[in-house]
């Protein structure tokens, strides 16, 4: 019992940090194109971790599959959004910021 | 209060914004922290149908509205003293209007105190189910939701009257955001099943948890928006036919009728449902089920028609 | 949250109804309007679920080992009130999409502005002296 | 037959007249001759009403109860009877000059008009039969409403002008003055119901009754007392006939009536002696005789200086009505039925000479009296009788007038009454002079005067017969005036 | 029996939904028929049931007031819900021809549904016991009227949909607000209940905004002066049929609602006393008189004309109500029927007209005398009705009216009521002057008169007129009879 | 056959969601299974895009290392973030892919975008188009283990 | 731990709407809606369970569900070529 609490506790912390360093990515990265990246971040581990986390806690009852179907939503329907929304942004006219030097961005390839 | 400042931030944001479409959005927003404030305050049914509806058909009708009219507000020409003054003058009455008020969560106010013991303590044994909202909403206040049905119907003709439906499919829409995305379409065909049952969980397991005909409806309707949104409406209209849907609507409103009428021909008042079975809380129970269903089967299809008939429009040239 | 003492929450409801109230008579654009006129009712139904909550209180359903639940009839009001809102909203697109077509715009001053403009050109103006806005 | 359906049928009788008038309106003569039976009928109804009238115990038919407790009721008294005998008796022979006058003048709309006429009618009756002063203010309103189309009958700018003002008049002073007085007389005494010696009791200060007075009487637009007079010259741009028996008898009657009415029935002559704006109106009748006299004396336009005459004596009855004695209200009473005939023969004239010679002015008509014996003699009657000299009828009137004057006290009024002859004679008298002694003008510049009839001659026969039979009408009431006498005496309380 | 109180509204409610699945227009308009009349018939039934035994109370659901909805049907309601069953009967018949001309031909099924719906949420509004109930109804026929509305021809009937969806919601909302906090203090939405709880808690602050907030939002609904703005535009564009039956019903049901919160649930006591109520009434109502009045004399579209009439009869009832007499509340009620009856007249008749000509503007309006006597004789009526001219019914309203301000000594207010009833005067004249005494225009085509079943609601309800202008034992019977139970003797 | 499939994966889903089995709701499940695949039957007709996925044990495997990588990159991601100079020098390149059929597309492309750092803004018939926070991330996927892992669950 | 977790959720909230508010470009917008979506489902994920809130896994599904149509809706409805309307416009606020 004591395991699953430590191993609880352990994932909803490291899920709320997470959380969190999604957030601040969100601000802090330069175009719209990296903040996705930083939105991914919190959704794609963030949220099952915050979900294990509770579902741990939780007693054995049918709860547990909910959470699960849940989790399952939110990863399947999560990158399938930020995709579509990446590529509106593309065809919308949203320039994605290319580092500087190092990457050979084929920027032509747009349609 | 966190979700409370949030309300108030959100709303000031949605006035100052000129671009509708995210004014639109942060009005999805505010209604999912609208409904996350209502499960707060234990309202989970009404948090239910304020996620469904606000946040999501609300929404989505009127971002099919904005690709019609246009993203951008004008900067109102009027100065905005005139209506300050006007909700100076009604917020200061409410406001006023509060001080009164019993504190929030006093038990001993009269909202508490009157009516609502019954429904808490009979309302479980009278009608026989867990959810005390879906007992007050289906079988003691029955005929307001029966009202409730009519008025998403006569939303439902309304639209049906100002826009009509375009039969039949269409050719695919032109240059929108999502294209032709096949990530898209795997990943929601995927999910439909899911959405559809869902929905019908929901529809029957009003009187246990948290839901019931409305939220259903609007959630099958969801099911069916997002195959709309994604396969385009030429496909979706072959699937779900419009010519179905006011029909559907009219069956479900003239069930809940007929579940009511079926009580006055028994000799019983109007909408009594334990005139349907020999046991009065058996009754009660068949008669809750039954109107869910027609408000359900009203709702899905109205709210359908209601996005066939929106999405379907084409933009005036 | 839910300890929270008096009247805060109806105080914030109010002034979040007023910011709906606000758009709804301050904002030409017919769109936002119906924007403003959600956001308002939204308000409405804060106000209302407010009054029901009490304090411990747990949702109406009937759980085992709980025996103060918050009142459900303000509940039960609020999904009508929902609805009903949604149907307004709804009829309201409607007509937006329609007088969208019929007008080309969805402004009110020029709507108001091309009714009047048609007054004139068949010289059938009653002597609107009043242009209703609001 | 019972008194309650006499007077069902006389009130029924012109109601169903108009409809059977509209039904025949395919068929000029048989809607004409409708009419005139209808009238005819009328007069026998009413003469017979009043034949075997019991006044102790008067028959009463109730039409219906409108507001609680106050109904719409019909109950004959003298002064109603003599007023219903006249407008009775006077519209067959309107009729028959109506038939004359709108067919020689090719006036369109006839059936309309024939219809107007059989409502207003019917409503004078009512007016005249009325029990109480909601009936008579219902029957008032109607009235005024039935009379508008014939106003505007020609449908020109100024016709429809006029009927504005007509219409507008009528209607502000009676919404506005008489509705009001009625409610708050309703309010006071709880009964509207005419009542020998008046409803208000001592309870009501006098303050009250002045400012219900003034209402009343000022709310009797028809009564045409200054300042609200100027319907009824405007409202001579309608046909004649319709000038004749509506605005020289049927409607201005109505209005003095009603203030008779209001005078003896609701006040009763006592208590108006006490009340001191029934002085006020007593001035202001004399003015309004003296300043319609004067005006009357510079209009050229021969309708208008008898339209502007008819105001000056309607005020005489107003003057009568005001004094607050039995004499005055007798000698108002008999003026109402005097001022009749004389007026309706006069206008009568100036419709033959307007249809048959096409003038309508004063100073046009010199010698027209040898184109026109008979219709110029029957004017000489006429005038006559306007200026209250015998032996035509209106002496009498004014001599019972002059004789409540006198019995009250009222030197006022006497220098009125006295004055006003004079004036009377004044420009009236020319125009006989002119008539009969004057040469005949040179016709004016030719070619501007197309529709001239140099040759012209006298009226056709319906016009002809129906002026000289008022005319003769008049003459006779002079010597016989028992019929009048008698009712007005009853009413009276003499 | 009993259950006829539930199925005056039931059957028209669920008329609506057999309307959509016929989806065709005559027997869609042969269902709308049968309805109406089914709840005429049970309206007159219940009235005469109510007048004779006293309200009749009928509990939905089998669940007692106040933890399940009644119905509870009295004298006022139940004269309400006569008024508003006939005029949906005459207007069903009036309706055929009228709809499938103005109607495009494949709505025409759900128009009368809308039609329907209308109808049945007002009917529903007049014999609920319960205020949040009373909400529901209203909605059902306010956005039904929206709809219906916005099937005018014109494009202006469309912005004046919006404007009316707008401010109806807005409205409808203060009633929701005004409600909740009176639930807030009650624990009730029983009104019975509601009347009962209220005097213990009146001097709250929050029962006073409450009040305020119910007013406010019925006042909207109802028109009222400054608050009239949706209705001008609404009530002329929309589809005649519509027009003739929200302007004789839609402000009557809202009427209603002012009579039973204000009087009854409140009490004359605490709204009309405490609550300054009464002056503010009586001003906004006289304000709407003069204002509605002066704006309606310079129209030149009719159908805006008598909107704007309609504004200043609003105004009248309204005066009625804040002399809170017995005598004004009866003018105010007796003004509801007989508004009714000659409203539904003047609309129904402009109409017939429309369907004839078309437009109905004073100029299309030139010599109509002659083209249509019988409908243009019907105007006639109907607008001296309007101003007051007895024996109309509108003359018995405005006796009471006037009655009862002088019993309260307002003298002005009188003299303005009256003269409010001559600009009434001057609109309707220049009407009856276009009628008559201006020819045709020169391009007029030759027309027939409306169709039988057209003229015969006009001329009924305009025999109406002139009936309830005489014989007034029913209207006026009824009317004080609320008034008493409503203001009680002292008022 | 892939309808009886999907359909019992929807009754484990209600009576996962129901926890109520008296003999009425289970009808009412069964029900309802019946009308969803109903529904999605007359979706695959319409749009001819039928689902195949079925779970399998190769499934799970490729969902475990995938969550591996997840792992991996999100605390890459983190990392760069947090770090005060934020060293991101986003690339936005073209990856040539062999994965043909549209399910193997769909998970390629998710996983790409699950991957925090990597990121699919478009799907072509052999190519996509991948933005990255660092070039290492992209060179990272041009390595192909992914692409080959996907390729052999064979869906 | 549990309390520590949502407080990391309400954060991020904050900082999504932050980022709503401040854009620049709609997609911003979109974005961070869309993460402020799928965070208040985690909140009353987490929220509903530390307070015992019933059936609140079932709001949290609709939740999760209703975020992601939200989104797909926004995308189908914004239509290309519009955003360049925000440089004539002036800017979005």
């Amino acid at each position: 019992m004591l395991l699953l609490e430590i191993l609880s506790g352990f994932c909803l912390l490291v899920g709320g940090f997470l959380c969190v360093t999604g957030g601040i990515g969100l601000l802090r990265l330069p175009d719209f194109f990296s903040r996705v990246h930083a939105a991914g971040l919190t959704e794609t581990l963030a949220a099952p971790l915050l979900l294990a986390g509770i579902m741990l806690q939780m007693p054995w009852s049918l709860d547990l599959l909910k959470v699960l179907f849940i989790m399952i939503l939110v990863l399947a329907t999560n990158p399938t959004a930020t995709h579509a929304m990446a590529k509106a942004a593309l065809h919308g006219g949203q320039e994605p910021q290319i580092g500087n030097g190092n990457g050979q961005g084929e920027t032509s390839s747009k349609a | 209060m966190v979700l409370l400042a949030f309300l108030v931030l959100i709303a000031l944001a949605a006035i100052r914004m000129r671009d509708l479409f995210i004014v639109v959005m942060l009005f999805s927003v505010y209604s999912l922290m609208t409904a996350a404030l209502f499960m707060d305050l234990d309202a989970v049914d009404v948090a239910f149908t304020e996620a469904a509806v606000g946040a999501g058909v609300t929404g989505v009708l009127m971002l099919s509205t904005l690709r019609l009219t246009g993203r951008w507000e004008r900067r109102p020409s009027h100065g905005p003293l005139l209506p300050l003054i006007v909700v100076g003058i009604t917020g200061a009455a409410l406001i006023y209007g509060t001080l009164d008020a019993p504190l929030l969560g006093d038990p001993a106010a009269p909202v508490q105190q009157h009516v609502a013991p019954r429904y808490i303590e009979q309302g479980p044994v009278e009608v026989g189910m867990p959810n005390m909202v879906t007992a007050v909403l289906a079988s003691y206040r029955g005929f307001d939701t029966f009202g409730e049905t009519f008025v998403i119907f006569t939303a439902g003709i309304a639209v049906l009257l100002l826009l009509g439906i375009q039969e039949g499919p269409e050719t695919r829409p032109g240059r929108t955001a999502i294209g032709d995305q096949l990530v898209l379409r795997v990943v929601v065909k995927m999910v439909i099943p899911l959405i559809l049952l869902y929905a019908l969980y929901v529809q029957f397991h009003g009187d246990f948890g948290a839901g019931g005909g409305f939220q259903a409806g609007v959630i099958l309707a969801t099911a069916f928006v997002l195959y709309d949104l994604v396969f385009g409406e030429g496909d979706a209209r072959l699937v779900v036919p419009p010519s179905w849907l006011h029909r559907l609507g009219a069956l479900g409103v003239l069930l809940y009728g007929a579940v009511g009428l079926y009580a006055l021909f028994a000799g019983k008042p109007f909408l009594d449902y334990s005139a349907l079975a020999h046991d009065p809380v058996h009754g009660q129970h068949l008669g809750v089920l039954l109107v869910e269903l027609g408000v359900g089967i009203t709702v899905f299809s109205i709210v359908l028609a209601i996005f066939y008939a929106l999405s379907g429009r084409r933009k005036a040239s | 949250m839910s300890g929270l003492p008096g009247l805060y929450n109806y105080w914030i409801a109010v002034f979040l109804m007023m910011a709906g109230f606000y758009v709804v008579i301050s904002q030409g654009n017919l769109v936002k309007k119906l924007v403003g006129l959600s956001l308002f009712q939204t308000s409405v139904f804060i106000f209302y679920i407010s009054m029901g909550k009490v304090a411990d209180g747990h949702a109406p359903i009937l759980a085992e080992g709980v025996t103060v639940y918050s009142n459900p009839l303000p509940h039960v009001l609020i999904l009508t009130a929902i609805v009903v809102g949604v149907a307004t909203t709804a009829v309201g697109l409607a007509l937006v999409v329609r007088i969208n077509e019929a007008y080309g715009s969805v402004e009110e001053d020029e709507i108001q502005a091309r009714d009047n403009a048609a007054d004139k050109a068949t010289g059938r103006s009653g002597g609107s002296g009043e242009s209703p806005r609001t | 037959m019972t008194g309650e359906l006499q007077l069902l049928l006389i009130l029924l009788v012109p109601m169903l007249g108009a409809l059977a008038v509209l039904a025949a309106s395919p068929l000029p003569n048989v809607r004409e001759g409708v009419s005139f039976v209808i009238g005819i009928l009328l007069f026998l109804l009413v003469a017979s009403l009043a034949a075997d009238l019991s006044w102790d115990a008067p028959p009463t038919l109730v039409l219906a109860e409108p507001i609680q407790g106050l109904q719409l009721v019909l109950t004959p008294e003298p002064l109603g009877v003599l007023f219903a005998l006249i407008a009775s008796l006077l519209w067959p022979i309107t009729t028959i000059y109506a038939m004359g006058y709108m067919r020689d003048h090719h006036e369109v709309n006839q059936t309309r008009f024939f219809t107007a006429f059989a409502v207003s009618i019917g409503s004078a009756m009512g007016i005249a039969m009325a029990g109480n002063m909601l009936t008579l203010f219902v029957f008032y309103e109607i009235l005024s409403v039935a009379t508008y189309p014939l106003v505007t009958h020609r449908g020109s700018v100024e016709a429809k002008r006029a009927g504005r003002l007509y219409l507008g008049l009528l209607m502000a002073t009676s919404i506005g003055f008489m509705l009001p007085a009625m409610i708050w007389t309703w309010h006071l005494t709880g009964t509207l119901t005419f009542t020998p010696g008046g409803i208000f009791g001592p309870e009501v200060s006098s303050g009250v009754l002045s400012l219900l007075l003034l209402l009343f009487v000022l709310g009797t637009g028809k009564a045409a007392l200054m300042p609200f007079h100027r319907w009824l010259p405007a409202a001579m741009v309608a046909p004649t006939p319709v000038s004749a028996l509506l605005h020289a008898v049927a409607v201005v009657k109505a209005g003095v009536f009603t203030v008779l009415k209001v005078a003896v029935y609701l006040f009763g002559i006592d208590t108006l002696a006490s009340i001191a704006a029934a002085d006020v109106l007593m001035v202001l009748a004399g003015f309004t005789i003296l300043m319609a006299s004067v005006i009357a004396l510079r209009k050229d336009n021969l309708k208008a200086r008898l339209a502007y005459s008819t105001i000056s004596q309607l005020s005489y009855i107003v003057l009568g009505a005001m004094l607050g004695v039995a004499a005055g209200a007798v000698g108002a009473g008999m003026h109402i039925a005097m001022h009749a005939f004389g007026k309706i023969t006069l206008f009568f004239c100036a419709g033959a000479i307007l249809v048959t010679a096409h003038k309508s002015r004063v100073s046009e008509l010199n010698g027209i009296g040898r184109r026109m014996p008979w219709t110029m003699a029957a004017f000489a009657v006429g005038a006559v009788s306007m200026i209250g000299a015998p032996p035509v009828a209106g002496f009498i009137s004014k001599w019972y007038l002059l004789m409540g004057s006198l019995d009250a006290s009222h030197w006022f009024a006497v220098g009125v009454i006295v004055v006003s002859t004079a004036l009377n004679t004044a420009y009236f008298m020319p125009i006989v002079y002119a008539a009969f002694f004057k040469p005949e003008d040179a016709p004016a510049i030719s070619g501007q005067d197309d529709h001239d009839h140099p040759d012209h001659g006298e009226a056709s026969w319906p016009m002809r017969g129906a002026l000289m039979l008022t005319a003769t009408l008049a003459i006779l009431v002079f010597f016989f005036p028992g019929v009048p006498l008698a009712l007005v005496q009853q009413m009276a309380g003499l | 029996m009993d259950h006829l109180a539930v199925l005056v509204v039931i059957v028209p409610l669920m008329s609506a939904p057999v309307c959509v699945l016929l989806d065709r227009s005559r027997p869609a308009w042969l269902t709308s028929l049968v309805a109406a009349w089914f709840s005429f018939g049970a309206a007159v039934m219940l009235l005469l049931r109510v007048s004779a035994e006293g309200p009749l109370r009928y509990s939905l659901g089998g669940w007692e007031a106040p933890w399940g909805i009644e119905f509870r049907i009295d004298v006022l309601g139940g004269y309400v819900l006569l008024i508003v069953t006939a005029v949906a009967a005459l207007v069903m018949v009036f309706a055929r021809h009228s709809v499938e001309q103005e109607i495009p031909h494949d709505r025409i099924a759900r128009f009368y549904a809308a039609l329907l719906l209308v109808f049945a949420g007002l009917a529903g509004i007049t014999v609920t016991g319960d205020a949040f109930n009373l909400f529901v109804f209203l909605e059902i026929s306010s956005l039904a009227s929206y709809a219906a509305i916005s099937m005018g021809r014109d494009r202006r009937a469309l912005s004046a949909s919006f404007q009316y969806l707008v401010m109806g919601t807005i409205g409808a909302t203060f009633i929701l607000i005004g409600i909740g906090m009176l639930y807030m203090m009650t624990g009730t939405l029983n009104m019975i209940d509601l009347a009962a709880r209220l005097p213990e808690v009146s001097d709250s602050r929050t029962v006073r905004a409450g009040f305020a907030f119910l007013t406010v939002g019925i006042g909207l609904k109802l028109a009222l002066f400054p608050l009239h703005l949706w209705l001008p535009n609404a009530y002329a564009y929309a589809p005649s049929t519509v027009t003739a039956f929200l302007a004789a019903t839609a402000t009557k049901v809202a009427v209603y609602a002012l009579l039973r919160f204000v009087l009854e649930i409140f009490g004359v006591e605490f709204s009309l006393h405490a609550m300054p109520l009464d002056r503010i009434l009586v001003f906004l109502g006289l304000l709407g008189i003069l204002s509605g009045s002066l704006v309606a004399v310079f129209q030149r579209d009719l159908k805006r004309m008598l909107a704007y009439s309609s504004v200043a009869q609003i105004g009248y009832m309204v005066l009625g109500i804040g002399l809170a007499s017995v005598t004004g509340v009866t003018a105010a009620i007796l003004h509801v029927f007989n508004h009714a009856l000659m409203k539904g007249a003047l609309f129904l008749a402009l109409g017939a007209v429309a369907y004839r000509v078309g437009a109905v503007t004073l100029r299309e309006f030139a010599g109509m005398g002659q083209r249509l006597p019988w409908t243009t004789a019907a105007i006639v009526l109907g607008g001296l009705s309007l101003i007051g001219v007895p024996p109309t019914a509108g003359f018995v309203s405005k006796w009471y009216l006037v009655l009862g301000t002088l019993e309260q000594g307002l003298w002005l207010v009188a003299m303005l009521v009256l003269f409010g009833s001559l600009l009434a005067l001057i609109y309707v004249w220049k009407l009856v002057e276009a009628a008559y005494f201006k020819p045709p225009p020169a391009n007029a085509a030759a027309v027939a008169e409306a169709p039988l079943s057209m003229l015969v609601p006009v001329w009924t309800l305009v025999a109406a007129n002139i009936y309830f202008g005489l014989y007034t034992d029913v209207s006026v019977g009824l009317a004080s009879r609320v008034a008493h139970d409503l203001v009680g003797g002292g008022g | 056959m892939r309808y009886v499939v999907a359909a019992i994966f929807l009754a484990v889903f209600w009576i996962a969601l129901s926890g109520h089995y008296t003999p009425l709701l289970l009808s009412l499940g069964a029900v309802s299974v019946v009308v969803s695949i109903w529904l999605v039957y007359r979706m695959d007709r319409v749009d001819g895009e039928p689902n195949r996925l079925t779970p399998s044990a190769g499934l799970f495997g490729y969902l475990a290392w995938l969550l591996w990588c997840v792992i991996k990159s999100n605390v890459d991601v983190a990392r760069r973030i947090w770090s005060p100079s934020l060293p991101v020098r986003p690339v936005w390149a073209r990856l040539e892919t062999e994965v043909e059929t549209p399910l193997e597309k769909t998970l390629y492309a998710n996983s790409i975008t699950l991957t925090p750092g990597t990121l699919t803004t478009d799907v072509r018939d052999d190519h996509f188009l991948v933005h990255a926070l660092n070039q290492e991330d992209i060179d990272e996927l041009r390595g192909g283990e992914m692409q080959r892992r996907i390729r052999r669950l064979g869906i | 731990m549990l309390d520590a977790a949502i407080l990391a959720v309400l954060v991020t909230m904050v900082l999504a709407l932050v980022r709503a508010f401040q854009g620049p470009s709609v997609y911003d917008r979109i974005l961070a809606a869309n993460l402020f979506g799928t965070k208040t489902v985690l909140l009353i994920a987490l929220g509903g369970y530390a307070l015992q809130w019933h059936s609140f896994l079932d709001i949290a599904l609709l939740y999760a569900l209703v975020n992601f149509v939200g989104t797909i809706a926004v995308m189908r409805f914004f239509e290309y070529g519009s955003d360049t309307e925000e440089a004539d416009n002036g800017g979005a606020r």
